[in-house]
């Protein structure tokens, strides 16, 4: 245990590196989004500001901030002003439980590599999820438009449809792992059967139906293609941020990246090992390493995001709600009962 | 100390969103107070130890059957509420009553419960305790909730489904 | 913890309970597989062999009377005879629905499904001893009534009554729930036998008091009783009349059960006044309302407040006196309201048109054997001789004079001349005065003649020969107030002093 | 330290808050959220006296309470939803087809 003032001291550093880390990360996403699906598209991309572009986020970070923040004038203001920074805290709020390596030694005190670490981490990361609904909810609501109004009923029917798969699909990790602490959950993963598969869920667990869930669900939360119906530009003008503008759709932006990362963290901690990998070489490395694997692993799953954004289409809305009601929630219910059963039978 | 200090800046908060709640005339803003009131009863729940309850309170509660409340006003497209008359005399004569009767409990809660009090996390509602009773000393109410969902889902389905028009309405 | 599994008994103990959500999920799994025309035939009749499957599934659960599941439920006499009573008068519910849900063109596999799973938490109120459980199988019963008083889609006049029973009806909900926390408060226990050792050691808290009050509240509006009887009329005015039939005796008589569990079994403190006041209130602002009213269901509603009141005179005499009263009241009750509300149901015709007591002119002459049951129904609810209403007033009054409750068991009697008056209105109506309108009377089907036939044989059984049921309420109301002492001995357990810190 | 009272009364306050609602607010879906508050109310009590007395029953309760809670805003929806498609208001004072 360490003593207060050097927790205290600890968390805040951890939580300013984090914000840091989590906003930098959110705009080379898009820089790498924009430049991933280019190429895919046999454009370039952003280009021109840097080198390959990599200075773009900054030039759009700027250009939000300069840009004049309107408010029309037939807004229900408070919510208004409220629904984007529901949004951005809750998303930036569920990275604080995710665990991204294993602890370091830090002038002889162990810090782990984790804001906080809850018993209840997962149940946290759902909660405060859950409660990001509210921010498309009144997005569409309090701007007083019929396309904004459309795409916020859209996005909250959507949410909450899948967040009972993406719930469900959790569910059979938290059976074989017995625990709602992710430190715990990575902890359980360490190891190898047969001695060389790694012993992560997705394997060992058998959870790769869950997985699949999962990668549906997630998508289908974070609203991105092919379940991107709340903000479809063609048939609704960009949904419940129509009306946003500068630095408050900024927010929605940031929001809505950062929810991709915490999305791909938790599939990397629940699913894939976490930070777990081979260990080699001097101290330092097996320090790094872990952290190392973590980001390696997140960044696997947000190349597939953008890569499934450059392939699929868009699902049509009775078709999303179909494929998540009558396909996923049945599959989900089904892996949680074969999950159950084979680690009622294991032990 | 810092036990009493969070609990009383959370159940100010609660009191503030439910009187909130009262004050406010658009559906919504009632809505939005009640999640309010709902996430700072999660962090008294957290005081008292209760740390499951908490976290199935804000993802249950404030994240899924508020979210349901804000969707229906959404849909429905509420308005401000209208003043009509029978609030007046509910006004008059119902909040006196309330209050005595709150006042009337609540003296009976302190004259039953003392000066007993309780410490930061006094009873630790675990998820693996409180799924053990939930599973073996509470297995049957458990199940029964089961045959209730079943009925919401049912009674949802029938009743906000469009009645088929074979036969439009005549009466008054 | 301890990891036992539930066992074979346990499982017996609830089987019930089992059979009925069976036949319940079967009725939902194939409503949407069957043609819709035929779907009326089919699910209704699925639904009846589920009701008769739970009666002799009861009688199996009979055979081995005890506890289940870590002291949830309980199965004696008691239990029984609700189980017995609540799937019987859904059985009648069904056979007159046939006809009525084809003649209001209503769909079939919800409602009969509904029926089922409510009737699962009707049964279960009546044999659970956990304050949890009841309170859970409350909200089945009170759930699925709601959504069955809002069937009739189409018509305003039916969501209204069901959004009135809703909005009200969770509010007493909550009370009861409040009542519920405060008696686990006042005594660290939710088992019906832990709170009663624990209110019968020593001196009772005021909480528990408060905990009785709040909790009487609740239960109180779902038996319709005054004051809290207010949505009553309204909700059963709007509600198709079979489904006001049956709310207004399967619910109630398993709240009825749990008010007897939670008032003698536990013994509750200070609910004499509660009662007294409550009682009176119900029948005479039941019959005194029910004289001007022209809608024969919202005339049938305020009776319906008065009988509660008659029911509640029970509960303030002595348990041993008053326990087996209630019981028989209900039962004979259920049967004649049921079987006036299947009578009422026929005649309504499409959207309900003809419930007017004008409707009702003329009726001797156009089907004198409707008019002949009704009128049977009538007086049993008069409390005529020879039917069951009449015995069921007899105990009722009886259990009160012996308890020295002189001035309640006049004003009932005083209250029950007064109803007298506006029954024997709706049989004058009938006889006396001639049709200004033409109300046309659709042939009795054969299942709505089944359901008469049952009504009457029951309500005519227990007026003529209520021996052998008397001595069986008798017998399991004895078993009921014998089950305090026995396990008060028993399971003490954590019932103790508050152990927080001081 | 904080006495278990302090928890109760604040219960109680919310459950009062909520009966208040009920009675002065005129506009259905707004009555309801009143109803949920008292059920929140009660909650916290359950989660205070399980506190007092060292029993985890009374935070279990709480999971049945929300299950019902959960059942009952689906069905009382439906029904507004219902309702507002027969008579298009949500005002309870002009849903009076019924005399009260």
């Amino acid at each position: 245990m360490l003593s207060l003032p050097i927790f205290l001291v600890a968390s805040v550093v951890k939580i300013v590196l984090v914000i840091f880390i989590l906003l930098t990360a959110v705009a080379y996403t898009v820089w790498l989004e924009r430049k991933v699906v280019g190429h895919m598209q046999n454009r370039w991309g952003p280009s021109r500001v840097g080198p390959f572009g990599l200075l773009q986020p900054l030039a759009d970070g700027v250009k939000f901030l300069l840009k004049e923040d309107l408010t029309p004038p037939h807004v229900y203001r408070p919510l208004f002003i409220a629904a984007p920074m529901i949004a951005v805290i809750c998303a930036l709020t569920s990275i604080s439980v995710i665990p991204f390596g294993t602890a370091i030694p830090v002038a002889g005190h162990i810090i782990p590599l984790q804001i906080t670490d809850l018993n209840i981490g997962l149940l946290v990361i759902l909660g405060v999820t859950s409660i990001g609904v509210y921010g498309v909810a009144l997005a569409g609501w309090s701007s007083n438009s019929k396309y904004s109004l459309l795409g916020g009923l859209r996005a909250s029917a959507q949410m909450v449809s899948y967040e009972i798969c993406l719930g469900l699909s959790l569910v059979g990790v938290l059976i074989v792992s017995g625990s709602f602490s992710l430190q715990q959950i990575v902890e359980s993963q360490r190891g190898y059967f047969w001695g060389f598969i790694p012993k992560w869920n997705i394997f060992y667990g058998c959870q790769f139906v869950a997985f699949f869930i999962y990668l549906m669900a997630a998508y289908a939360e974070t609203n991105r293609i092919p379940f991107d119906l709340p903000e479809a530009e063609t048939e609704l003008v960009a949904g419940y941020h129509t009306e946003y503008s500068a630095m408050k759709f900024a927010m929605f932006f940031m929001a809505e990246y950062a929810n991709m990362i915490t999305v791909a963290c938790l599939a990397t901690i629940l699913f894939l090992g976490g930070g777990n990998g081979p260990l080699f070489g001097p101290p330092l490395l097996r320090l790094i390493l872990p952290t190392f694997y973590f980001v390696a692993k997140v960044f696997v799953f947000l190349f597939t995001y953008i890569w499934v954004r450059g392939t699929l289409p868009r699902f049509r809305y009775d078709q999303l709600m179909a494929f998540g009601w009558k396909f996923l929630f049945p599959l989900a219910i089904a892996n949680l009962v074969v999950t159950a059963l084979v680690v009622a039978y294991r032990s | 100390m810092l036990h009493l200090v969070l609990f009383l800046v959370f159940g100010a908060i609660c009191v503030a969103g439910a009187i909130n709640l009262l004050v406010q005339s658009h559906p919504i803003s009632s809505a939005l107070s009640l999640v309010v009131v709902m996430a700072s009863l999660a962090v008294e729940y957290l005081l008292l130890g209760a740390e499951f309850v908490a976290a199935v309170q804000v993802i249950v509660y404030a994240g899924a059957v508020m979210v349901l409340f804000v969707f229906v006003i959404m849909l429905l497209n509420a308005g401000v509420e209208e003043r009509t008359k029978g609030s007046r005399v509910a006004l008059i004569l119902g909040i006196p009553g309330v209050l005595a009767g709150g006042l009337l409990v609540a003296w009976v809660l302190i004259e039953r419960t003392g000066t007993a009090t309780v410490g930061l996390g006094a009873l630790p509602g675990f998820p693996k305790t409180i799924g053990n009773l939930l599973f073996h000393d509470f297995l049957l109410p458990f199940e029964v909730t089961s045959v209730l969902v079943l009925i919401a889902i049912m009674g949802a389905v029938v009743l906000a489904s469009r009645p088929e028009p074979k036969n439009p309405e005549k009466e008054s | 913890m301890n990891p036992t599994l539930p066992v074979g008994a346990d499982y017996v103990r609830i089987l019930p309970e089992i059979v009925l959500s069976i036949f319940g999920m079967a009725i939902m799994v194939l409503d949407p597989l069957v043609d819709e025309k035929k779907s009326q035939q089919l699910l209704g009749g699925l639904g009846l062999i589920g009701t008769l499957a739970g009666l002799v599934s009861t009688w199996i659960m009979a055979q081995s009377p005890g506890f289940a599941f870590w002291n949830m439920v309980q199965v004696d006499g008691f239990s029984v005879f609700f189980h017995v009573l609540v799937i019987a008068i859904a059985l009648v519910l069904i056979l007159t629905s046939y006809e009525y849900m084809a003649v209001q063109q209503l769909r079939a596999g919800e409602y009969y499904g509904l029926i089922l799973f409510g009737l699962v938490g009707m049964c279960l109120m009546s044999s659970a001893v956990e304050l949890v459980l009841i309170f859970i199988s409350l909200e089945i019963s009170s759930i699925s009534t709601y959504i069955l008083a809002g069937f009739r889609r189409r018509s305003a006049t039916s969501s209204e009554s069901s959004l009135k029973y809703f909005l009200l009806g969770s509010f007493a909900t909550a009370f009861f729930l409040y009542g519920v926390a405060m008696m686990f408060g006042a005594t660290g226990s939710t088992n019906i036998d832990a709170i009663s050792a624990a209110l019968n050691s020593g001196k009772v808290p005021l909480l528990a008091y408060v905990a009785m009050a709040l909790m009487f509240v609740g239960l109180g509006f779902k038996v319709a009783a005054a004051p809290f009887h207010i949505w009553t009329p309204d909700v059963y005015e709007g509600a198709p009349a079979p489904v006001v039939g049956f709310m207004s005796t399967a619910p109630k008589a398993a709240a009825f059960a749990v008010l007897l569990r939670i008032i003698f079994e536990a013994n509750a403190p200070g609910r004499f006044w509660l009662i007294w006041l409550s009682a009176v209130l119900s029948m005479t602002l039941g019959n005194v309302a029910a004289l001007v009213q022209d809608n024969v269901k919202r005339l049938l509603a305020y009776s319906s407040i008065a009988h509660a009141g008659y029911i509640l005179v029970a509960f303030a005499a002595k348990p041993e006196l008053g326990a087996p009263a209630v019981m028989f009241y209900t039962a004979a009750y259920a049967a004649m309201n049921v079987g006036a509300f299947a009578v009422v149901s026929h005649l309504a015709n499409e959207n309900e048109r003809y419930v007017t007591l004008e409707n009702y002119a003329g009726l001797g002459r156009s089907s004198p054997i409707l008019a002949g049951t009704l009128t049977i129904f009538l007086i049993s609810l008069i409390g005529i001789p020879i039917t069951g209403g009449f015995f069921a007033k007899f105990y009722v009054f009886s259990a009160a004079l012996q308890s020295n409750l002189v001035w309640l068991t006049i004003i009932g009697v005083i209250n029950s001349a007064i109803g007298a008056y506006y029954y024997l209105k709706i049989i004058v109506v009938m006889y006396m005065r001639e049709a200004r309108e033409e109300v046309p009377v659709l042939p009795i089907p054969l299942a709505l003649r089944a359901a008469l036939a049952l009504t009457l044989a029951a309500t005519v059984y227990l007026g003529v020969v209520p021996g052998r049921m008397l001595t069986f309420v008798q017998q399991s109301a004895q078993q009921l107030l014998q089950a305090e002492h026995t396990s008060a001995r028993e399971q003490v357990g954590n019932a103790a002093v508050p152990r927080a810190t001081q | 330290m904080v006495p278990v009272s302090y928890y109760l009364i604040l219960s109680g306050i919310l459950f009062s808050c909520g009966v208040i609602g009920f009675l002065i607010k005129r506009n259905i879906i707004t009555i309801f959220i009143s109803i949920e508050l008292m059920l929140n109310g009660v909650n916290l009590s359950f989660v205070a006296f399980a506190a007092q007395w060292q029993h985890l029953s009374g935070q279990v309760f709480v999971f049945f309470v929300m299950v019902v809670a959960a059942a009952e805003a689906t069905v009382g929806l439906a029904i507004i939803i219902a309702v507002f498609r027969t008579r298009e208001t949500l005002n309870v004072d002009h849903v009076n087809l019924l005399k009260l």
